[in-house]
């Protein structure tokens, strides 16, 4: 009580001793209480300080300048025998087109580097989407239309603002001459941002206007996919078999012992194992996400089974014996009432293996994951990459445009981490009790 | 907080949704609620459980150097009564009382009273015997320790004999301090328990059924510290055994479906009963 | 005809052999009124026959899976004209298969086929059509054979129930191998490189040398380094690193997970616990970049502004951000097992008198411990295997010192950028990778065996 | 196994997969995989054997060596035909925040060698620990130089291009290369391990943005990565001249390296796509002077030079053993 | 396992070092041990924890329609003796028995004897109420479902339902099933607990202080329980009070630091017991 109660107390009453400490108990409690909230706060301004740092970087990455040009859809070019064959019309120059509307829009250019450069102004990738609009309605040749036509790079870098005009131009990689252009073209509205789907549907590139996240999506999706299959069973049983029947003694000592050390190995190590059992004893290809899950299945392992020890320990062995005692056997025993108790401490340890899993690279240098990648993988043993390569890759290269699609990819990695963590964290509240 | 028992305004109950529903209202208690020198004063005392109540309107006093003991059925709300009495209803989610319960005048749930050296000063045994995961000097030591009781080792240690002593277990323990108390049978965790709320002297003592675990003789020298403990302090005891009941306690309080039915001196309630209820209960003829 | 239909047929027939086997036991039993006459509920003669149909099926399934290719091969190979394979290295003939593979399976082929492959690879789509229809076959035939036999052996005094459950033990026996499996593989896949690399260099000087510059003489034509294998500076360095994440981690994991699971209101917790999971799936390059390109240039300023002479790939960056990466493993594992405490262990302490505080750090904290030291032990586990950060972060030179502004290197990095990159074959320097490893491996066994007998001592069992 | 499969390293990554993207655009062939597992990461899984589970292309940033070329024919990896795609830039560079540098090799070996004479012609640790006191026309700091790990190929380059030119100016060390070649090349290759040359990994990016956060650093790393940042480092002049497209192509600037890859000869005509790949790699389009191997910072071989590796390439020439 | 009594051989007992450290044989049994019609005969059983010996030479018989008290001090082992006999000390690391029991002849610590069916027909009640934390409804079911018992819900509800009326909960809880058994009270878990097991109908049923936290009314309904029960099934039951011990059961065994001291006739046992210690115990002069 904060204040003495009642004076005529006997003597030495232990409240007293307890009110004239009170204070400082309660100063510990406050502080106590303060470096919890501390330690909260500091935890999530990490995670805001990244997050933040992250967007700022990247979201510009999920628009992309368009050009507008209009483009005349000769014939002559693209189907000269005029029989509407898709496969003629496929394989046409369509490069070809979009040079001439950049040649009809910027007459003036005649010099040879000059035009390499005002042709460098359109993606690689521009002819490809020109190719799909003449494949999807062959009535567009002989026409003039207005396109919107993918920029390159460096002037969607400059669109943006992440090249700045006012630098003395050997010091700027788009010279005076495009961003002369460039701004003509801005003056005319034909040049437009739009939200980046290339981003979200295509493969890697080395184009950075072209390059997707789709295929290290999918390939992150089918590996995670694979090691929770592989990890949560495994992680579980074994925990649940080492904790509840194995018999305590030094043989199982050592297996908790070495549990616990499998999880200092370095994760490189797991890749070594994996390039020396799954690829050369089994044979399992190199590159598939199934290796990959093998050996991240290795590497979370030893994450899931000290959390799932971690929470059987912590389930009262009253519950134990109350379903013994009604004649549940021993497994009945685990599955109907240790396991939903024990549930939320496993799930958060598969959260964790899983969220490391999904971020690792290391071990995945050493059986093929970092590796250039095309197309989108359509199974688990379709070659393929991950995200977390992915973005390794990309931060090694030396294009400008791969900083922001780099933290955008970061991104979207997060958001699947997120999307993966939130079913786990409902799973686990549903399981939460306290009694 | 200098409220003093006079200028407390007893708290005017409002009729609860949840009471509406039990479609009944409580009942008036028979016989004096008051004692001639109370400690600790309820009145009009409702606890909820979520929506349903568990203590309907119910006033008591406990005086000094008075043993209170609180008798009724299985389920009728002595614990959850008991429980009041030092706020350990505080940590059950969806708890709710209303009404008012002093410690020498003071309010107990008033907003700004701390909760913590008031459970120092009115300790508590609780039913299901709960010692903590740690030896049993330990078990006993954590009271002293925390709130800095003594200042030496030695004074400690002499805390712990004298309390375990008083609770009866010395004898048994004596040699295996150092082992975990979880390890004691179920009578010996219950004393233990025991020897840990008295460890650190609190004047108001709560006892929710200490002998329930406890063989005749335990629970002779049970009901003999009790007595000694009422010279200086106030006890409440809930028990389930009238002659314990009898024994043991000045003032009798008998509890019925959440109910406050009767209080009286224990001669009277146990010889003179007024109510039908309590007499019912008594002679066994309930149910 | 996919492997995965076949898949979906098992599935199938196995919840056809548990309707079956549980409609067996009762009818054996005389009808629902009296299954109490059968030694195990139902539900078990309908898993047993169920793991009857399923188990050897998918047995052969797999073995098959694994196995028909190799055979097929081997026949295509044999009827190939001798010529065709003469002289060549088996590495040659596979190459060769893959092409009448490709071949048969419609792809783009290197080279105009020759009658011969197409002939090859006409039959080996023969011999593949009629693999599959005998891996159909054979497969259902054993599944249904397995439900039969169940159905058979299906009887009121079966032990269906015990049978089942041996069965679940097994597998669960089977998957605790796994990680005696790991560990075999790992020491064994270092054991041996290792050894050769203690024939080269002397284990004196690799664990007491304090000299580390492995990248010397490793090649005739290159001059890298001293080429110096004294690993100690190593082990100092991650152990520094190590160390600084921890300082970090423990405190902040530990209070945070005390205050979300004691004090923080269920709705902060139910989000905040989960957002700092987040930490530990952030790739490991970005905080990699983060250490390098954020931390360590303002610990950097810091430092001057101070007067200090700091590194610009300080250890204490590198330290800072792996222990930022392992707040969840501390955090979020405490909490569940905070969580898993009993109320009347909080109840027993409030009622002495505690405070919430004391509580916390006297009951609370001692009952949860074992779940707490797991939990750090599996955070620290995580910092000394943790390379990315350090690489980027706190560079390559083997300093041995004891000052966190210097820059240091750790085990982990020295094995990576000694197994990626431009390495030889068999070179002191690839091996080092492999004593690294070896080393690392025996001394993080030895620091957890002292942990558990450290927890053994503490460890307190509530109930 | 019906696309090509392409290991090594990467500084060679960013062309390989730029010609395997256009490749995989442009034929009806799938595109190749390319793993970037670094040069010798790449010759050790190449010469590994034959076989479809072995790659079929080996990208290096140096020339194959004869320990390699040996291990490759000891596994039965008898033809591989090397071609040499162009040059490799190494530049270095620092923040625009200072000023340009302008050093010759001799003040750069002597900035970085272990080893360096005195007067006396006696080789002593390196005692300087400023640039002005190599030079005092060189800036007042401290020398901090940012490059990467000798497992890296860009270091290789920069070792025996830079380090060996700069070394061989000295009479001392000069003398030693016919007294005791050893010896000479300890000297020459050894950089000094005393914390003013900083391994900083193999991320070029990252040193990149390292100069950029310390004025005072310089750094070593691939052309193209000077070539996107202009805004925010500078590259240092080395024997007066700068690097740029221009003098590196022309041969004027010292430090630039050879780049190749390699094909397993008896993998083609089994592995569709390769011979098609090679030529694709070849054509003017791709490494031409206006080719969008250009663009991505590849300096292009001399035109006669291109004419003769294209038609070996495209033939199939095997390779003969290299000298060391 | 077809060995049956006849055949069964009283193992011999081998004089442990831990009995040596405690420097005392144990006493000899008054009483006759045996039963007339033995459902569970122990011969010579110890129990150890750990390198402490709880139980020492203990043998008595539980026999058909017969229910057994046990009583004695707190402490002195028999709450450990009961555990025994449905092997729920197979739970207890560090726990070790020797001696041998058997149920209608079998061994039930051979290897070969799968100590679940065990359980289910040697049915316990804990000393400290242990509900699951499910519903209540859920908490009486899981016997009933996981045994196979009942073939429809209404067949279970009905055993439900009856269960926690011969419990004598029912009334308390019928409105509220499927609300957690853990916030019942004290009482209530007890009887919730004792529902749960005689919802699995075992034959032997063993009871430790099942009326610890009851009221007299409710314990009455307990002992009625006990007595229907013994007209089929066989029952032990710990309770440290003497009067109830006297009131249900037919034989009495007083156990003293676990020894068995004496066993007879509960009639005998109380009005004349042959031991000092039993006779000191009974009349309350012990300790
Ligand atoms: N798990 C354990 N580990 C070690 N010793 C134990 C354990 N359980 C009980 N004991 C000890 O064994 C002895 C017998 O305990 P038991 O629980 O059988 O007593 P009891 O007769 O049931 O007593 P009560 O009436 O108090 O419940 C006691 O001395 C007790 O301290
Ligand atoms: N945590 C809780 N949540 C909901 N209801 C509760 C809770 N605790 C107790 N109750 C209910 O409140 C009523 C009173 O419970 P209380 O524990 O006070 O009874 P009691 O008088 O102590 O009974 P006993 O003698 O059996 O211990 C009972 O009906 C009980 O079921
Ligand atoms: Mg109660
Ligand atoms: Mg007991
Ligand atoms: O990958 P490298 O080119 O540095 O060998």
């Amino acid at each position: 009580m904060n204040k003495t109660p009642a004076a005529g107390a006997p003597p030495k009453r232990a409240i007293d001793i307890v009110n004239a400490s009170l204070k400082r108990r309660y100063a510990r409690e406050r502080r106590f209480r303060f470096i919890g909230l501390s330690a909260v706060i500091l935890g999530l301004s990490f995670v805001g300080l990244l997050f933040a740092d992250i967007i700022a970087k990247g979201h510009s990455a999920f628009v992309q300048t368009y050009i507008q040009l209009p483009v005349h859809f000769e014939a002559a070019v693209l189907d000269p025998d005029g029989s509407r064959n898709p496969e003629v019309l496929a394989r046409a120059n369509y490069q070809q087109l979009i040079r001439d509307a950049l040649r009809t829009e910027f007459p003036g250019v005649t010099d040879r580097r000059e035009t390499r450069t005002l042709y460098s102004m359109i993606s690689v990738g521009a002819p490809t989407q020109l190719r799909d609009r003449v494949l999807a309605n062959p009535d567009l040749i002989g026409t003039t239309q207005d396109v919107w036509l993918l920029a390159d790079d460096d002037i969607d870098m400059l669109v943006k603002g992440h090249i700045d005009r006012g630098l003395p131009e050997n010091q700027r990689r788009v010279k005076d001459q495009a961003v002369g252009w460039v701004e003509q073209l801005e003056a005319q509205g034909r040049i437009a941002k739009r939200f980046n789907t290339i981003f979200f549907t295509n493969g890697t590139s080395r184009e950075p206007e072209l390059a997707g996240i789709a295929g290290a999506l999918m390939g992150s999706f089918y590996t995670l996919i694979l090691t929770l299959l592989f990890a949560f069973p495994i992680g579980v049983g074994a925990a649940i078999y080492l904790e509840e029947f194995a018999p305590k003694n030094r043989w199982t000592d050592l297996i908790e012992v070495n549990i616990n050390n499998l999880a200092a190995v370095p994760s490189i190590v797991f890749g070594l194992l994996g390039l020396a059992v799954f690829i050369s004893v089994f044979g399992v290809p190199r590159s598939t996400p199934l290796v990959a899950a093998l050996v991240l299945t290795l590497m979370t392992l030893p994450t899931i089974i000290i959390a799932s020890r971690a929470a059987l320990k912590s389930v009262p062995p009253s519950i134990r014996e109350a379903a013994l005692g009604v004649g549940a056997s021993p497994l009945q025993t685990q599955i109907h009432h240790v396991l939903p108790l024990a549930m939320p401490g496993m799930l958060t340890g598969t959260i964790i293996g899983m969220a490391q899993a999904l971020g690792e690279t290391a071990p995945l240098l050493m059986i093929g994951m970092i590796a250039f990648i095309v197309e989108i993988p359509s199974g688990f043993t379709s070659p393929s990459t991950v995200l977390p390569v992915q973005i390794f890759l990309w931060a090694d290269s030396p294009e400008r445009a791969f900083v922001e699609r780099t933290s955008a990819a970061i991104m979207v990695l997060l958001a699947f981490l997120i999307l993966m963590n939130l079913t786990a964290v409902l799973l686990r509240r549903r399981f939460e009790r306290r009694w | 907080m200098s409220t003093t028992l006079d200028e407390m305004t007893v708290r005017t109950r409002a009729t609860t949704s949840a009471e509406l529903a039990s479609g009944r209202e409580s009942r008036e208690t028979v016989g004096d609620v008051t004692s001639a020198n109370p400690r600790m004063v309820c009145r009009h005392v409702d606890v909820f459980y979520g929506s349903t109540q568990a203590i309907k309107d119910v006033s008591l006093d406990i005086g000094k150097n008075e043993v209170v003991s609180m008798i009724g059925p299985s389920g009728c709300g002595k614990s959850t009564f008991l429980r009041c009495l030092n706020r350990m209803n505080d940590t059950i989610d969806g708890c709710r009382v209303t009404g008012s319960i002093t410690l020498d005048g003071l309010d107990i749930y008033d907003k700004g009273l701390d909760p913590v050296p008031l459970r120092a000063q009115v300790g508590m045994v609780f039913q299901k015997p709960n010692p903590f995961p740690k030896s049993i000097y330990e078990n006993v030591a954590y009271g002293p320790r925390i709130l800095g009781l003594t200042n030496s080792k030695a004074e400690l240690d002499d805390i712990i004999e004298g309390s375990l002593r008083k609770a009866g277990l010395w004898n048994e323990v004596k040699d295996r301090l150092d082992k975990p108390g979880t390890g004691l049978s179920g009578g010996q965790q219950q004393r233990l328990c025991i020897a840990r709320t008295i460890a650190v002297s609190p004047e108001v003592i709560l006892m929710d059924e200490p002998c329930s675990a406890l063989d005749p003789i335990a629970t002779a020298i049970i009901e003999e510290l009790i007595d000694e403990l009422r010279s200086n302090y106030s006890i409440a005891i809930v028990t389930h055994s009238m002659q314990q009941a009898a024994r043991v306690s000045q003032r009798t309080a008998y509890f019925h479906l959440g109910d406050l039915i009767e209080v009286g001196e224990t001669n009277q309630i146990f010889t003179n009963p007024k109510h039908k209820l309590t007499e019912d209960y008594i002679t066994g003829r309930f149910g | 005809m996919h492997t995965s239909t076949l898949l979906i047929l098992v599935l199938a027939f196995m919840s056809l052999a548990y309707y079956v086997g549980r409609k067996r036991a009762i009818s054996t039993a005389g009808g629902v009124t009296r299954i109490n006459t059968l030694h195990s509920l139902p539900v078990y003669y309908g898993l047993y026959a169920a793991l009857w149909a399923g188990l050897p099926a998918l047995l052969l399934m797999g073995l098959w899976a694994g196995f028909q290719d190799d055979i097929l091969v081997a026949l295509v190979k044999s009827e190939l004209p001798a010529t065709m394979l003469d002289g060549l290295s088996p590495g040659a003939a596979s190459l060769l298969v893959n092409d009448i593979k490709n071949l048969a399976s419609g792809a783009i082929v290197s080279r105009t086929p020759t009658p011969e492959m197409q002939l090859a690879a006409d039959r080996y789509n023969l011999y593949n059509q009629f693999a599959v229809w005998a891996m159909w076959l054979a497969v259902s035939a054993l599944a249904l054979g397995g439900m039969a036999f169940a159905w058979l052996r299906t009887q009121p005094k079966m032990r269906a129930r015990n049978r089942v459950e041996s069965i679940f033990m097994a597998i669960l026996v089977i998957f605790s191998s796994i990680a005696i499996l790991t560990t075999l593989g790992i020491v064994l896949s270092v054991l041996f490189e290792s050894m050769r690399f203690f024939q080269e260099v002397s284990p004196l000087e690799f664990f007491f040398g304090t000299l580390w510059s492995p990248q010397t003489a490793l090649r005739a034509d290159q001059i890298g380094a001293s080429g110096a294998f004294g690993a100690v500076p190593l082990f100092t360095g991650t152990l520094m690193v190590s160390a600084i994440a921890m300082f970090v981690a423990v405190p902040i994991g530990l209070m945070s997970a005390i205050y979300l699971s004691e004090y923080a209101p269920r709705k902060v917790r139910a989000w905040a616990k989960p957002t700092l999971e987040v930490l530990a799936g952030v790739p490991t390059v970005v905080y990699g970049f983060f250490a390098a390109l954020t931390v360590a240039p303002f610990i950097r300023e810091l430092g001057m502004s101070m007067g200090l002479n700091v590194a610009s790939e300080s250890a204490l960056a590198a330290g800072l951000v792996m222990g930022i990466m392992i707040i969840p493993f501390v955090s979020s594992l405490s909490e569940d097992v905070i969580n898993a405490v009993p109320q009347a262990m909080r109840d027993g302490s409030y009622a002495l008198g505690a405070t919430q505080s004391e509580t916390i750090r006297r009951v609370i904290i001692p009952a949860a411990l074992p779940g707490i030291v797991g939990g750090i032990l599996l955070a620290v586990s995580r910092a000394i295997g943790e390379t990315m950060i350090v690489v980027m972060a706190a560079g390559l030179a083997a300093n041995l010192t004891a000052n966190p502004l210097e820059s240091v290197t750790t085990v982990t990095v020295q094995i990576v950028t000694l197994l990626t990159g431009d390495q030889e074959f068999d070179s002191a320097k690839t091996m080092a990778a492999f004593a690294l490893g070896l080393t690392l491996f025996v001394v993080t066994l030895t620091l957890n065996v002292i942990a558990l007998h450290i927890v053994r001592k503490y460890r307190e069992q509530y109930e | 196994r019906d696309s090509v499969w392409i290991a090594g390293s990467s500084t060679v990554f960013p062309f390989s997969t730029t010609v395997a993207e256009t490749f995989g655009r442009e034929t009806s062939f799938p595109t190749p995989k390319v793993e970037a597992l670094g040069t010798g990461g790449g010759f050790k899984i190449f010469c590994s054997g034959v076989g479809v589970d072995k790659p079929d292309i080996s990208n290096a940033s140096r020339a194959i060596k004869l320990s390699e070329f040996d291990e490759c024919q000891a596994n039965g990896v008898t033809e591989i035909t090397e071609v040499k795609i162009g040059y490799d830039g190494i530049a270095i560079a620092n923040s625009k925040q200072s000023p340009v540098i302008d050093l010759n090799l001799a003040e750069l070996w002597l900035a970085l060698a272990k080893d360096i004479p005195n007067e006396a012609g006696e080789f002593v640790a390196n005692p300087y620990r400023k640039w002005s006191e190599i030079n005092p026309d060189l800036p007042d700091v401290a020398i901090e130089v940012l490059g990467p790990p000798p497992t890296s190929g860009t270091r290789d380059a920069f070792v025996e291009i830079a380090m060996e030119g700069g070394c061989n100016t000295f009479d001392a060390v000069k003398a030693l290369k016919d007294s005791d070649k050893d010896k000479h090349k300890a000297v020459c290759h050894g950089i000094r391990e005393d914390g003013a040359f900083i391994e900083a990994g193999e991320n070029d990016n990252l040193i990149v943005q390292k100069i950029v956060a310390n004025p005072n650093a310089i750094g070593i790393f691939g052309f193209s990565f000077l070539d996107q940042n202009t805004d925010t480092i500078q590259g240092t002049l080395i024997d007066g001249i700068e690097p740029t497209f221009e003098s590196i192509a022309d041969g004027s600037y010292p430090v630039a390296r050879s780049i190749y890859f390699y094909v397993k000869n008896a993998h083609v005509g089994t592995i569709p796509g390769i011979q098609e790949y090679v030529v694709e790699f070849t054509s003017d389009k791709a490494w031409g002077p206006e080719g969008y191997l250009v663009d991505k910072g590849l300096i292009p071989l001399p035109d006669a030079m291109r004419a003769s590796m294209g038609a070996d390439a495209q033939a199939l020439t095997p390779m003969t053993a290299p000298a060391n």
